[in-house]
């Protein structure tokens, strides 16, 4: 065996690199889990401030009715680019980097199966990124330099087909989610593959952290949707590139089966995102509220459930395209029972802070704050689901303030306490608490003010997607109180991004075990090293540091 | 008198096209099952809202904490059961409603009687044609009320969606497919709608107006819409300048030139309130303003600029302006 | 965990060597991939680059994984060894009474819910055909205006005030009857222990009075006709027998302990007196 | 290494690059699976000719070819595992050898097609859907047949030994689901669709 002495210290603090250079040549040829993770949660976060800015320019231009701040392309290409950055450039890369950096360590394990692989797989994701952002000044289409796609983040046939949209502006949209896609695909292979046999000694499935439970079931459904989306766009490059007829409606080519495809892609990607959202919040609210979670097994047997039903209901985001009523009833009643499984994983969260002590620390604030706009988010669902009712409400405000309490609500959130949760072990400095909470209250009061409000413009009838509005609608309100939430939003990044920089100013040491928590990964240093583990842990319950804390009343006499 | 002339002021006033004000069904039908829905879902909001906050609060970590870790409990097979059955129940009975629902709104046939109406999506405009009455217009439907209104839609291009909240619920206009929807006012007056699905650059200006008459006065109308255009004397000049250029390659004025399929047929242009798809008011001063530079009024629209001279917009503009 | 140490660890630990392989063939795939809409000049450099990559990578790998020796952590930088917390648990006690909702240590067996279940809803059933057969002379109207109420899909359905027997509309309602019947026993035997007071009162009125007062907003709600038709004294007569009988076998079946040793008995019914103990 | 340590479960019957491969063959099964839709879908509803029942030919020989290359590669992996290097090496060329007959005949197949039948991919929607499904499929073919002309050249040089047995075996699970699609392939195409 050829070992070479490299430095490879995982210090994020100090001492890697000697020079700058080197620093850099560390992190790019780094095939180290965690950092990687981090490479994929810091470009996540990068990307999702460049997406919140297109969001802001938007809300800009909708404030007032018949605003001329945005051309009406301009606009298009905002949401499109918006939609497709938000999902798959801010939502995969951070839960991909969460499930990297956290799977092996909480699973006592020294890397991933294939650490190549996941170099691999972040630099696709990377280069996918970057693709779909030189449409902005690479593109060679028809009109010029910079022609941004602007066809909505599905990409509805036959709109983005050869004659309706020229250039290759769509064609960038294709190529780097295309690119992406193959990262995230291999990401699954590898949370899969490090899961399933990389586990310490003692780390039966039924002892796996519901964290790791919960991205299992992510992966396998990411193996199950991204490959349809690619086909789907493999399709609409050969009808771009070489004439053929998938969606060209003129030559007999169908645009609702581009639907089916994207959206069999489309929902279960919904669920990718938001499991592990429930991911976090399931190591989360156990240590805060200082219980066990309540109903392991159930928790375990609804995200499979959730998993299962999520390849099923893809359809309900097609109720106006005039299916058949067979359909309309079957894709209604099954979208209801996805509220089933969905139902028990927050009654049980709500158990397991019940009798607890809970600590209103900023991650548990994050995840309070998740729990009741999720309860939102799932029964605006449960509406839009009821056919009847979705005719009036689909492509409304409604569906877009649906699905901004999903992601942001509920995804965003749990990111937001992800972050503060991992911080102190990542880089062993904990984040300013006073900062952290008006980070919580900023941003809770501004996404409220945006986006419930959303509600209302879409029972008022404004379409999503509209670039301006007339003034004698009765929406001009709604929207004004809608902008205005966003800068309430910003102030709170703000905070965070002021919560970062503090923490290495002014450096508070956080030592292993800040939460006093109960997982494999508060049992090393903070940060890990780059072996994770000296020696291999070897576990005996679900709760493996509670073990060694209580060593007279142990897990495992209960489990 | 005529068309658009004879409706009462108040009648034109845009109203908020809120669904949860229905004026016609099916959208009184489907508001009567989103109640329900949403008395549903406020129920299980409150309850466990209510839970959820009355745990947050009663179980806080107090500062005079005894430092010892609460009880662990692991779970509870009764209670899983309960909160799974309850909502599976919930979920049996909503579905068994929706399924009623779905089944008494969604008609695939035109019932016995019902005027038929057939609507074209075109990037960023609506062709409305009435084959029982032989006439096509754009952008403006007019419906008769207490009459069933059986609507077929197709999409010359990309696809739209045919959303008027206070009539019925959405459904999109889609090239290569034939879809319907049925209405059936029950009052008088003008809602507003618009596309709903996202079709293009000016997807925003591609609005819809509906007009409910009384029967006889709808008669009227239609019966003014099957005239030929007329020809207003003063005119001439601009008839023949439009007849002359580029215009009839895409609009059909009937009587004048018959081959334009691409645009909005103009035969009696003057007795619609918009122009545009709703991009503006149908005035003189719009009229010019739209045939000197589309993309003033309408940024990407699909008609282009024809560079006529000052002196022919004016005349063209006078000539559209005689249409009613 | 961090005591048992195996091999000496003090050398350090094997792991992956890092490599820009990965990083190449990804770069020279995208390129590849986009030189569709930049330049043929991507593509050359793409399938340089990815080639490159891809035989970097294989080199890594064959004949044998590349690896460094990462050396181990000094002993200060090490996170010590979790100690035992001097924070004590509460524990639960079993059987007391408390100040919060009660699960129940014992209940009824699942098995006894079904029986619940179907004996309550052959009350119903024999309750409804009678009333139909007092008052209408046919014991049918009843089945039929329940048909009416849920299946309207199905095409026609009787009218609900029809006397006549139609197999089909039977054999569906009666299909949904015995699930509901069935679903709602399971749900009594696992709810009914842990409710305060009398179950019987629970099981047998209050629980029916609630889900007849919410179906009949509900439709009055979404279908003001059909509940008019609804001869509500009788439905809610139908559902306290449904109820009554259901509590009542339930009640009857022989409480067993929760499935689980007596420690996590005890655990698995959420409240009781606190004792502090740490055992 | 004194610190080197096995990482857990490793060499136990579920490896990492076993369940590696698995999942790749999961995520490309629902990839094909769509192309299959897309095909079913379209299948008589092209506006133009030529149909699949006009032009298409069943491909006998190069099924024959492609299936025996399955037994042929596992004939060469247990040689490989027993250490019978020669044997091994003829198995893999073997196996070789008909992949790229398989290539051959749709090489064959696909000039008929374009150049006397005039049905190419923009030709109507049969075309679009053929080319895409069985050209996918043999793209996958060919990428398979690299990996084991590589592993070949490796036998032959006597680089890849009995050591490397069950890699070897993990790709061949490969060239066994490149198989299994083609199973399906020719149900959809060749049997359903004529």
């Amino acid at each position: 065996m050829s070992a070479s002495s490299t430095p490879g210290n995982p210090s994020l603090t100090g001492g890697a690199g000697a020079t700058f250079a080197g620093s850099i040549h560390e992190w790019v040829t780094t095939v180290d889990h965690k950092r990687l993770g981090l490479l994929y949660i810091g470009s996540g976060l990068l990307f999702f401030l460049i997406g919140g800015v297109e969001a802001a320019l938007m809300r800009a231009q909708l404030a007032m009715p018949g605003n001329e701040l945005l051309e009406p392309q301009e606009f298009n290409r905002l949401f499109t680019m918006h939609g497709t950055t938000m999902v798959f450039l801010v939502g995969m890369p951070i839960i991909t980097g969460f499930g990297n950096y956290l799977i092996p360590l909480m699973i006592g394990a020294r890397d991933m199966a294939f650490p190549r692989l996941n170099a691999w797989g972040f630099w696709m994701f990377l280069f996918g990124g970057l693709v779909l952002y030189m449409s902005y000044f690479a593109s060679m289409g028809l009109y010029g330099a910079g022609t941004a796609p602007d066809v909505g983040w599905f990409a509805y046939a036959p709109l983005s087909g050869r004659a309706f949209s020229r250039g290759n502006a769509t064609d960038y949209w294709v190529l780097g989610i295309m690119i992406s896609g193959f990262g995230s695909i291999s990401g699954a292979v590898n949370m899969i593959a490090t899961t399933i046999t990389m586990r310490c000694r003692g780390m039966t499935m039924g002892r796996l952290p519901l964290f790791v439970w919960m991205m299992l079931v992510v992966s396998f459904l990411i193996l199950l949707a991204l490959p349809v989306l690619t086909a789907a766009q493999v399709m609409l490059l050969f009808d771009r590139f070489l004439g053929a007829h998938f969606f060209d409606t003129q030559a007999g080519g169908d645009a609702v089966l581009w639907q089916h495809f994207f959206w069999f892609f489309g929902h279960p990607e919904v669920y990718i995102l938001m499991i592990p959202g429930f991911a976090y919040a399931s190591e989360i609210i156990p240590v805060f509220s200082r219980k066990v979670i309540f109903g392991y097994s159930f928790m375990v047997a609804a995200t499979i459930a959730i998993g299962l039903v999520a390849v099923g209901v893809w359809a309900h985001h097609m109720f106006t395209v005039g299916m058949g009523r067979g359909l309309n009833i079957w894709f209604a009643v099954i979208t209801m029972v996805v509220g089933i499984p969905t139902g028990i994983k927050l009654f049980n969260w709500i158990a397991t802070m019940y009798g607890g002590k809970i600590q209103m620390k900023t991650p548990m604030l994050f995840c309070i704050g998740f729990l009741g706009q999720f309860l939102v988010a799932g029964l605006s669902g449960i509406l839009l689901s009821g056919a009847p009712l979705n005719w009036q409400l689909s492509d409304s405000y409604f569906v877009v303030a649906h699905f901004h309490f999903v992601l942001i609500g509920g995804l965003l959130f749990t990111i937001f306490a992800a972050l503060y949760y991992w911080f102190p072990k990542v880089t062993g400095l904990m984040l300013s608490e006073k900062l952290g909470r008006w980070h919580f209250w900023l941003f809770f009061v501004g996404f409220h003010v945006t986006f419930t409000t959303m509600h209302v413009q879409g029972i008022l009838g404004m379409p999503r997607r509209i670039y301006t509005y007339p003034g004698d609608r009765g929406w001009a309100i709604w929207n004004f109180i809608s902008s205005a939430g966003v800068v309430f939003q910003m102030a709170g990044v703000l905070c965070f991004l002021a919560a970062v920089v503090l923490a290495f100013k002014r450096p508070r040491r956080a030592g292993p075990d800040p939460w006093n928590a109960w997982t494999l990964e508060w049992s090393t240093s903070s940060p890990p090293p780059a072996y994770n583990f000296l020696t291999l842990p070897e576990v005996r319950s679900r709760r493996p540091l509670w073990d060694l804390k209580h060593p007279h009343d142990p897990d495992w006499e209960h489990e | 008198m005529l068309g658009a002339a004879g409706l009462a002021a108040a009648e034109t006033a845009v109203r908020t096209p809120a669904f949860f004000e229905p004026v016609a069904e099916p959208a009184g039908m489907i508001l009567d099952y989103g109640s329900l829905l949403v008395a549903t879902c406020l129920g299980i909001f409150i309850v466990v809202m209510g839970l959820l906050i009355f745990t947050i609060i009663r179980f806080r970590a107090s500062s005079a904490d005894d430092g010892l870790e609460p009880p662990q409990v692991y779970g509870s097979d009764q209670l899983e059961l309960a909160w799974t059955i309850v909502p599976v129940l919930l979920v049996v009975v909503l579905g068994l409603v929706t399924a009623g629902r779905i089944v008494a709104i969604q008609r695939d046939t035109a019932p016995e009687g019902s005027l038929s109406v057939r609507v074209v999506g075109h990037q960023w405009w609506w062709e409305l044609e009435y084959p029982g009455y032989g006439f096509t217009t754009a952008n403006e439907l007019h419906l008769p009320v207490d009459r069933t209104a059986f609507l077929e839609l197709e999409s010359q291009d990309v696809i739209h969606s045919f959303w008027l909240p206070q009539l019925s619920g959405k459904t999109d206009l889609i090239p290569n497919r034939r879809n319907v929807l049925w209405i059936e006012p029950k009052e008088t007056g003008m809602v507003v709608g618009q596309c709903a699905e996202y079709c293009g650059t000016q997807h925003a200006h591609m609005l819809l107006r509906v007009f409910v008459h009384e029967p006889d006065e709808f008669e009227r109308w239609a019966q003014e819409q099957q005239r030929q255009a007329r020809t207003a004397p003063g005119v001439e000049e601009g008839r023949a300048l439009f007849a002359r250029t580029a215009c009839v390659n895409c609009h059909t004025v009937r009587g004048v030139s018959e081959i334009g399929r691409f645009g909005p047929d103009l035969t009696h242009l003057m007795s619609r309130t918009t122009l545009a798809a709703g991009a503006a008011t149908n005035d003189r001063a719009n009229l010019v303003d739209w045939i000197t530079d589309p993309n003033h009024i309408k940024p990407g629209a699909r008609m282009p600029a024809m560079k006529l001279s000052e002196r022919e917009i004016g005349l063209v503009a006078g000539y559209l302006a005689s249409l009613d | 965990m961090e005591t048992k140490s195996e091999l000496a660890p003090e050398a350090g630990v094997e792991l992956p060597a890092s490599t820009s392989a990965p990083l190449y063939f990804a770069l020279g795939l995208s390129m590849l991939l986009a030189s569709l809409v930049t330049n043929v000049l991507f593509a050359w450099t793409g399938g340089a680059l990815a080639i490159w990559g891809a035989v970097a990578w294989w080199r890594e790998m064959f004949p044998h994984e590349q690896k460094v020796v990462e050396p181990a952590q000094s002993e200060a930088e090490r996170a010590p060894p979790v100690k035992p917390v001097p924070e004590r648990v509460r524990n639960l006690v079993a059987g007391q009474d408390g100040h919060r909702v009660r699960l129940p240590l014992e209940y009824h067996p699942y098995s006894g819910g079904l029986r619940g279940g179907l004996a309550g809803g052959a009350a119903m059933v024999v309750a409804a055909l009678l009333y139909g057969l007092v008052t209408d002379g046919s014991p049918w109207p009843l089945v039929n205006g329940f048909a009416a109420l849920v299946f309207p899909l199905f095409g026609a359905p009787p009218p609900p005030d029809s006397l006549s027997f139609h197999p089909g509309i039977a054999a569906a309602a009666g299909l949904l009857h015995v699930s509901f019947s069935l679903m709602l026993g399971l749900v009594y035997a696992s709810v009914l222990p842990m409710l305060p007071g009398h179950p019987r009162l629970w099981g047998g009125l209050v629980a029916p009075l609630a889900w007849s007062g919410a179906g009949f907003v509900c439709l009055e709600l979404v279908d003001p006709g059909s509940a008019g038709r609804i001869q509500w004294g009788v439905f809610v007569t139908l559902q306290i027998i449904f109820g009554m009988t259901a509590g009542e076998v339930i009640s009857r079946s022989r409480p067993v302990q929760t499935l689980q040793s007596y420690p996590l008995a005890a655990r698995a019914g959420l409240e009781a007196e606190m004792r502090e103990d740490d055992t | 290494m004194t610190a080197a340590q096995a990482l857990p479960m490793e060499g136990s019957s579920w490896n990492r690059g076993r369940v590696g491969m698995a999942c790749l063959i999961f995520g490309e099964s629902t990839f094909f699976s769509i192309f299959v839709v897309a095909y079913l879908f379209y299948l008589g509803k092209s506006l133009s000719g030529p149909q699949p029942q006009d032009v298409l030919e069943f491909p006998l020989v190069a099924t024959v070819c492609l299936l025996s290359s399955s037994l042929t590669v596992v004939w060469g992996v247990r040689a490989l595992a027993a250490g019978r290097r020669w044997q091994a090496g003829l198995g893999l060329a073997l196996t070789v050898g008909l992949g790229a007959s398989f290539i051959g005949a749709t090489a064959l197949e696909w000039s008929r097609l374009i150049f006397q039948q005039g049905l190419a991919i923009d030709t109507n929607l049969f075309g679009t859907t053929f080319y895409s499904l069985v050209g996918f499929h043999a793209a996958h073919v060919i990428l398979g047949l690299m990996m084991l002309s590589g592993i070949g050249v490796g036998v032959a040089a006597g680089k890849v030994t009995a050591q490397h047995a069950e890699r070897v075996e993990i790709v061949s699970w490969y060239w066994h689901f490149v198989d299994a699609v083609w199973l399906v392939v020719l149900t959809t195409v060749y049997v359903v669709g004529v």
